[in-house]
């Protein structure tokens, strides 16, 4: 055809991002921005959720597991033009180590003992014990590579080696982003980007339709869904996250410290009913905390199967009757959504709810840090995240002996069957006791531009990567 | 009695009525949950069809009343108490005291109603209550111009001297004479105010403020039924027509008793009969 | 008029100090750590501490306040928490889109209601009054959320004649500027249009019995005359009060609004900060809110001397 | 021939009757008064002639203005009449008048409306106009806005309009009512000034006597929407036949010949039942800035006066000169800022609760305006009981006896206990007040401007009845009125107010027929004389 090869995409977020700088808050809309895009870390997390080499070409480890050793790219220069070396690279990873770090994941840096300069190009990182998981975490983007000088401006005007540099920001509307054309890797076929902050699900919808925007990539309203599909106009892909959705349990709430009254709520769920009706059909039944993509996973979405029957019998085996719980609901749809229907189902077996409606600020004191509540829904989008359960000071209070015995054991294990065994064996252990009600696997919706390619269709992480987006026509 | 007033009554009477009815049955559960038979279109069973959860629409409407009702009849109370005695005392007493009431209850007006409902949500959490007090808030001021209004003629009244000469003190004189004849007035603008609340009401669920699911509101109805347009547009039709009859109801009142009541309209009195020898 | 000017300046700042006291009282109970907001689920209490020191949230709450009103006073807003970037920039941003939306919904409002509320009036009782008074009580009684749904609906997705929402920003031009506001404009305008053209109807009625008019008509004016020269003038004064009233409203009472067509406005600012936690910020804008009001009013008073000499030299 | 015929004119207002079979005649340079009471149809009589009926009204009938039917022009034509052949001078001088208008561009207005001349020409002819009402453009300049002028000249801004363009009538509805005395006679003045020099005939509506005697060369007597008498000025009052055109001019002319002789002997010694002593008081007003002095108008200056058991006194002067002010502080509804005021010799500002009690149960009142002065949501009964709990023997059902008692006592009877007041015309609305003041049998009864507002005939039979209650009671009466004529009927003792001072004081004989102060004088001057109406 005879149009000129467009050359620029918008892309709509639903969520503003509150800076640019990924290593200095956890809010995932910063990452949905920088990710691979004006950002890279020494690994990198691919579209299939593997970790591939980013500023690091290639890497050994030692035979205890103790040394990592990164062999950084030459011919890198951040977006002001400065060079980028090994030194970069050991600054970044010891800012988020330090004690006055605001690194989100500095948590997932503690095995780290040290981190050296061998020459320009080679850092090596000394842990304390092994940690298979490394290359990994520091493909996450909050270990993003940032400049010495330039690290505390970040927020504003972030400054990273990515393909796109940082080009404006409308705040409450969009952030632009301009290819870097000295980029070290291969150019990007975008020259520019912008993402735009909508919201609501209806002005999402209209901004799509009207040709506003030419993707979505985490389409908030499944309903409308339908009405893109017969529209050809459009491509819809529904992709996986690593969005563990549960109805969290106050574990050491009376009488939900019972493992009869867990199991009875476990029954009373139809994970059915609520993915038709909160996500109309659009997302996987999940039986345990762990997401179907990943190596070791056990369906065990059969060990509770949905019988009112069966809860009644056991919340009165329980001697637990007029059960009256307090179902907290942080903002997203699904959430709100699904938490509707878990009341309505609950209801069903006598189990009264009242539901409220909070904002993140206030679910994350009053649930996350208080755990002031019964019940509540959300979706865990960390990848690998099997440790919660073992932490101490975790909000669904789950304190069980047995099942921090077997995450250690996880831990320091290098073998990999033998870990696949252990993880079947820790979403086992969670099934058992009930600890959560598993209800599903957060689909990633995405609404594009049918002549959009090269868009993630998964998401392993929060993040919409650029590089490999083209119009084809 | 106009036709407005008749209209309205009527209407205001039918949704009081229906909401009042909803508390005791309502033709089917509407808390009852029935993802399968969802998006069922009106039918014998299901008047106005079923939602996105397939609960019966006509069900959750006449639930959904006393929401929008309640709240700004409460809030239109919080109005009255705290707006009405602020004005009739500000003009009893005048001075310094008056100015520094009105000019308080003028600085509400620079916290609109959504805004306190947010910061209320954010304290005490989410719950009908503040978008009572919220909307409350917002009438205060109103109340306070209209009392403060209405009641400075009276207190300059020659019955109001009459009284003070007959050895009644202020209280006596604000609950027995200014108060009945501030009434009218107050009731023609609480009628005003309660249409506006509704509408408020409305909007705060819209945005969650309101009722808490899983109880129905019209405005969350509303907000849900946005992106199901093109799917189920009567979800969409039902209860954003529930809210304009209602307004429209309250307002029509409003006008016709501001009409019956205006002393304008007042026949004029009778020639003075004792002219006669 | 010197008093008047006077007067509205004195009441202007006893307003803004006591709002400011309530404000920064009010943030001080909302529950929810900003840094915790800002760090999420994985935040380590370190961590937590070296934000909250760096936010300076570790300070008592009344050198806090001293150090923002003082800052205030000098002009200076503070910086947000979240943006990190000078709250006074932040609201200016948002003010580029807020103001000119309220003034355009003003104006449409103004421009549309009030020739309905003369028309109305001058027919009063008859076919057109009528007409007026069903749709403004109609325009009224929409929720205006719903008319903007219906507006995209149909000028945006159906037909494509104006953008869905967004703001291009002014530096794309005024025309791309003005056309991104044009609906939400609208969807503000209908319920504010129709309560000043119920308000001018009236105010113009109770006018038209006033004495003065009869005497105009007594010198040979028409009808049509003595409205538009003896009453309208009379008239406008609750308008202008009216009018007064709705400007803080639409400034900040369109978060709905702003939601539906997402616009970077102030309402949205306000709630994404709440949400957020970004104290500072909330701050920031309700004392913009409270000074915008007082300014109103003030501006409102001015309008009225201009209008009523007998409030320019007192007899 | 005659200017204005008027024929069988029939007026309707919603179906009701207004006007019925009204028929006129006025030649030019004439000037035709026309009486009646309040509601009797006089304005409409007026609007109907300008054509500025209110809203659903009907005409029939014939309104010839030099032998064209005005009912018969269209609204245009009719434009062209109004202001230009026919003026008007309404009523009430503030509010006839837009507020937000300079006087003179008001007045230019309706010259620019019918001959539409250049600008500077129009404003040379307002100014004109202007100066011959007597708003010498020097003195008062035609920039100025209503509110700036006194309520007299705000008169002569309304009379320049209708003369302004020399219309061939001139139609004045009630002048001078919102005016007092010395004002009003200026006014009048006016007004025959210009019948007499431009030749135009002059309607003039009035329900005070006074003002048609002085003006009028015939008089039409209205009743119920009819005109009942005419006639020529001169020997109006005999002629009369009409009834109710009779006791209209009877009430009127009422002479008090009578004086009430004391009816208690007085003690010399015995302190004063009320008095001010000193008295002053002022009010602050509007300032110009904030940081401007504050001024103030002094309402009461150095005012004294003393009111004994049993006796008879009368407040004359007019509007704005105190004397409500006073009243007030005698009452205790408002505190002086200087001088005390005393009950029984003790300063009433610090009198102990059951002698405070005794004072509110011994001095009652009753005020000006029959509409305003009874709560309309309260029971005539509630209304006269309402001091009664100042009264220690009224409890339980003695209560019910003395509101019967007192409401007997003003000649209405116990069962209109259980009307409310908008059942009541106005003069029995004045003796429910009476019947309120009474029921505590006080010694001492304020009365301000207790019969202004009422109609004349009304006012006589509540002159009257005071008149019998003191006979009766040996009540002490303060009396507060602008009328001399009331003031002669009542008082034995009378004080004149003027700017906040009283400026004589005496035996009423004396002053009101030998009065030694000029302004006195100038009062008693101004009165105009209705002995023609004498029937
Ligand atoms: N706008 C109106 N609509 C209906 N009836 C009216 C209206 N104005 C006056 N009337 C009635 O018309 C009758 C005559 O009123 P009009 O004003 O002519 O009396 P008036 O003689 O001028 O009395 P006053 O001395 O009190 O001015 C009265 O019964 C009055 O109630
Ligand atoms: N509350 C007040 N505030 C300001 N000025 C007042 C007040 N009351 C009275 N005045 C002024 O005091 C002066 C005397 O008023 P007052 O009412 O005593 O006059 P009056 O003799 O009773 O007149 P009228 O015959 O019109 O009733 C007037 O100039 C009036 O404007
Ligand atoms: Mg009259
Ligand atoms: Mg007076």
């Amino acid at each position: 055809q005879a149009f000129a090869q467009r050359a620029d995409v918008t892309i709509g977020v639903r969520l503003e991002p509150p800076h640019l700088d990924p290593t200095a808050g956890a809010a995932a809309a910063i990452g949905e921005i920088t990710y691979a895009n004006i950002f890279e870390g020494l690994t990198r997390i691919d579209r299939n959720g593997a970790v591939a080499p980013g500023l690091a070409e290639r890497w050994d480890v030692s035979d205890d597991g103790l040394t990592y050793t990164f062999h950084v790219r030459a011919g890198v220069s951040f977006h002001d033009g400065s060079p980028f070396d090994a030194g970069d690279a050991r600054f970044s990873l010891e800012r988020a180590i330090a004690a006055d770090s605001v690194n989100p994941q500095k948590v997932l840096l503690e095995p780290i003992e040290k981190v050296e300069v061998v020459d320009a190009h080679t850092l090596k990182v000394t842990l304390k014990r092994p940690t298979p998981q490394l290359p990994f975490v520091l493909g996450l983007p909050a270990l993003a590579i940032v400049g010495e000088e330039t690290a505390e401006n970040n927020r504003a005007n972030p400054n990273g080696t990515g393909p796109f540099r940082f080009a404006r920001w409308m705040k409450g509307d969009r952030i632009d982003l301009a290819r870097n054309d000295r980029y070290w890797g291969h150019k990007p076929a975008l020259s520019r980007a912008t993402f735009r902050v909508i919201d609501d699900p209806t002005a999402a919808y209209a901004a799509l339709m009207a040709g506003n925007i030419d993707a979505y990539t985490n389409f908030p309203a499944p309903e409308s869904l339908p009405q893109f599909e017969a529209d050809p106009r459009f491509d819809v892909v529904i992709g996986r996250t690593e969005g563990k959705t549960v109805l969290a349990i106050n574990n050491a709430k009376k009488p939900l410290d019972d493992i009869r009254v867990r199991r009875a709520i476990a029954h009373a769920i139809d994970r059915k009913a609520i993915i038709d009706g909160a996500l109309y059909g659009h997302g996987e039944p999940i039986g345990s905390h762990y997401a179907p993509q990943n190596p070791g996973y056990v369906d065990l979405t059969g060990r509770y199967p949905h019988d009112p029957e069966a809860a009644r019998a056991l919340l009165k085996e329980a001697g637990v009757s007029d059960l009256r719980l307090r179902l907290v609901l942080p903002p997203p749809s699904y959430a709100r959504r699904a938490g509707e229907i878990v009341a309505g189902q609950l209801r069903d077996v006598g189990i009264a709810t009242d539901i409220v409606q909070v904002e993140w600020a206030q679910w994350l004191t009053e649930v996350f840090r208080d755990k002031q509540y019964d019940l509540s829904i959300v979706a865990h989008v960390e990848p690998n995240d099997l440790d919660i359960y073992a932490r101490d000071d975790y909000y669904f209070n789950y304190h069980n002996a047995e099942y921090r015995a077997l995450y250690a054991e996880l831990s320091a294990e290098q073998d990999g069957e033998k870990r696949l065994a252990l993880l079947r064996r820790l979403q086992e252990k969670l099934a058992d006791d009930a600890v959560n009600g598993f209800l599903f696997l957060l689909p990633k919706i995405g609404v594009w531009d049918a002549k959009l390619h090269g868009l993630w269709e998964n998401a392993p992480i929060p993040a919409n990567d650029l590089t490999e987006v083209r119009w084809e026509y | 009695m106009n036709a407005r007033l008749a209209a309205g009554a009527a209407i205001v009477g039918g949704v009081c009525a229906l909401a009042l009815l909803a508390l005791l049955w309502t033709p089917h559960d509407p808390l009852a949950l029935n993802v399968a038979g969802r998006f069922a279109p009106p039918s014998p069973a299901h008047w106005l069809g079923t939602d996105q959860l397939g609960r019966d629409v006509l069900s959750l409407i006449m639930r959904g009343a006393a929401g929008p009702v309640g709240v700004s009849l409460a809030a239109v109370c919080i109005g009255l108490a705290v707006g009405g005695t602020l004005g009739v005392l500000a003009a009893g007493r005048g001075g310094i005291g008056a100015h520094a009431a009105l000019r308080a209850s003028d600085f509400l007006f620079a916290f609109p109603a959504l805004l306190v409902a947010i910061l209320l949500r954010e304290t005490l959490g989410p719950g009908v209550l503040n978008a009572m007090v919220a909307i409350g808030i917002f009438n205060v001021p109103v109340f306070t111009r209209v009392a403060y209004g209405a009641s400075l003629p009276v207190w300059r009244s020659g019955y109001v001297a009459a009284a003070r000469v007959a050895g009644r003190g202020g209280a006596w004189i604000g609950v027995m004479h200014v108060l009945p004849n501030i009434a009218n007035t107050l009731i023609v603008q609480a009628t005003i105010q309660l249409s506006l609340g509704v509408l408020a009401e409305a909007s705060l669920s819209y945005i969650g403020l309101g009722v808490q699911p899983p109880q129905p509101s019209w405005g969350r109805m509303l907000y849900e039924a946005q992106t199901l347009l093109a799917i189920a547009p009567l979800l969409a039709i039902a209860p954003g027509l529930a809210i304009v009859v209602t307004v429209l109801g309250f307002n029509l009142l409003g006008e016709g008793l501001r009409q019956a009541l205006d002393p304008r309209r007042a026949t004029p009195p009778e020639p003075d009969a004792e002219t006669a020898p | 008029m010197i008093r008047a000017v006077a007067l509205g300046l004195v009441s202007l700042v006893v307003t803004l100090i006591v709002a400011s006291v309530l404000v920064f009282a009010a943030m001080q109970v909302l529950p929810g750590d900003p840094a915790q907001v800002m760090l999420g689920v994985n935040a380590q209490p370190d961590t937590l501490a070296a934000l909250r020191a760096e936010l300076g949230l570790d300070q008592p709450a009344v050198a806090r306040y001293l150090a923002w009103i003082s800052g205030f006073l000098a002009g200076d807003l503070g910086m947000s928490h979240t943006y990190g970037v000078p709250v006074a920039e932040l609201v200016g941003e948002r003010l580029a889109v807020s103001l000119p939306l309220a003034v355009l919904a003003l104006a449409l409002s103004a421009a549309v209601g009030l020739p309905l509320g003369m028309w109305a009036a001058a027919r009063r009782g008859g076919f057109v009054d009528r007409a007026v008074l069903f749709f403004t009580q109609l325009g009224i009684a929409v929720p205006n959320f719903w008319l903007a749904m219906l507006l995209v609906l149909v000028f945006a997705v159906t037909w494509r004649w104006l953008p869905p929402g967004g703001f291009p920003g002014w530096e794309a031009g005024a025309g791309a500027g003005v056309r991104a506001l044009v609906l939400p404009a609208v969807a503000l305008a209908v319920p504010q249009g129709a309560i000043l053209a119920q308000v001018m109807r009236q105010s113009l009625i109770d006018t038209l019995h006033q004495d003065f008019v009869r005497t105009a008509r007594a010198k040979g004016l028409t009808r049509g005359e003595a409205l538009r020269r003896h009453a309208l003038r009379n008239a406008i004064i609750p308008v202008l009060s009216v009018m007064g009233l709705q400007f803080p409203f639409l400034l900040a009472g369109t978060i709905i609004v702003e939601n539906v067509f997402f616009l970077p406005g102030l309402g949205r600012l306000i709630l994404q900060a709440v949400n957020q936690r970004d104290l500072i910020v909330v701050q920031g804008v309700v004392m913009l809110l409270v000074a915008s009001v007082a300014a109103v009013n003030f501006a409102v008073n001015i309008a009225y001397a201009l209008v009523d000499p007998r409030l320019r030299r007192p007899a | 021939m005659t200017l204005l015929a008027v024929d069988n004119l029939d007026v309707d207002i919603d179906g009701r009757p207004i006007l019925r079979d009204v028929g006129l005649r006025l030649a030019r340079g004439e000037t035709l008064g026309i009486i009646g009471q309040s509601g009797s149809g006089k304005s409409m009589t007026a609007l109907a002639l300008m054509g500025l009926l209110p809203e659903g009204a009907r005409v029939s009938g014939r309104i010839a203005l030099d032998g064209e039917d005005l009912l018969r022009l269209d609204e245009a034509a009719m434009c062209s009449v109004r202001g230009a052949r026919i003026g008007i001078v309404f009523q009430e001088p503030l509010s006839a008048l837009n507020p937000l208008m300079t006087i003179g561009d008001q007045v230019a207005e309706g010259i620019r409306q019918h001959r539409r001349p250049a600008r500077a020409q129009a404003d040379a002819l307002a100014r004109a106009a202007l100066a011959r009402v007597g708003l010498d453009p020097a003195q008062v300049s035609p920039g100025r806005f209503p509110h700036e002028l006194s309520g007299g000249q705000r008169q002569r801004v309304a009379i320049a309009m209708a003369v302004a363009m020399e219309p061939d009538v001139i139609i004045a509805d009630e002048p001078t009512t919102a005016l007092d005395v010395t004002t009003q006679a200026r006014i009048l003045d006016l007004l025959r000034g210009i019948v007499r020099d431009g030749g135009p005939g002059l309607l003039l509506v009035s329900h005070d006597l006074g003002v048609i005697a002085a003006m009028a060369d015939r008089i039409a007597v209205m009743d119920a929407g009819r005109i009942v008498e005419t006639g020529p000025a001169a020997g109006f009052g005999p002629r009369v036949r009409h009834p109710r055109a009779r006791t209209l001019l009877a009430a009127a002319t009422l002479r008090a010949e009578a004086l009430p002789a004391p009816v208690t002997a007085r003690s010399e010694h015995e302190p004063p039942l009320l008095a001010a002593h000193a008295v002053s008081r002022r009010f602050a007003l509007p300032r110009a800035h904030p940081f401007a002095r504050r001024t103030y108008r002094h309402a009461l200056d150095d005012v004294s006066l003393q009111l004994h058991e049993g006796e008879s006194v009368a407040l004359i002067g007019e509007s704005g000169s105190g004397k409500s002010t006073l009243a007030r502080l005698l009452l205790g509804l408002d505190r002086p800022d200087g001088g005390r005021v005393t009950y029984r010799g003790a300063d009433v500002a610090s009198l102990p609760t059951d002698t405070r009690r005794r004072m509110r149960a011994d001095v009652q009142a009753v005020f000006q305006d029959p509409y305003t002065s009874l709560d309309p949501h309260k029971r005539a009964g509630w209304i006269v009981a309402e001091p009664l709990h100042l009264d220690p023997d009224a409890g339980g059902s003695a209560r019910e006896d003395r509101v019967a008692e007192a409401l007997r006592e003003v000649g209405l009877s116990p069962d209109d206990a259980k009307k409310y007041p908008h059942a009541f015309s106005g003069g029995q609305r004045q003796r429910i007040a009476l019947a309120r003041a009474l029921v505590t049998r006080p010694r001492l009864v304020v009365l301000d401007e207790a019969v202004s507002s009422l109609d004349v005939s009304v006012q006589a039979q509540i002159l009257d009845l005071l008149a019998r209650l003191r006979a009766g009671h040996g009540l002490a009466y303060l009396f507060i009125t602008h009328d001399l004529q009331v003031a002669r009927a009542v008082a034995e003792r009378v004080a004149v107010m003027r700017d906040g001072r009283i400026v004589e004081e005496g035996p009423a004989a004396q002053v009101l027929h030998a009065p030694r102060h000029p302004y006195t004088q100038a009062l008693l001057a101004a009165r105009p004389d209705v002995s023609a109406f004498a029937v």
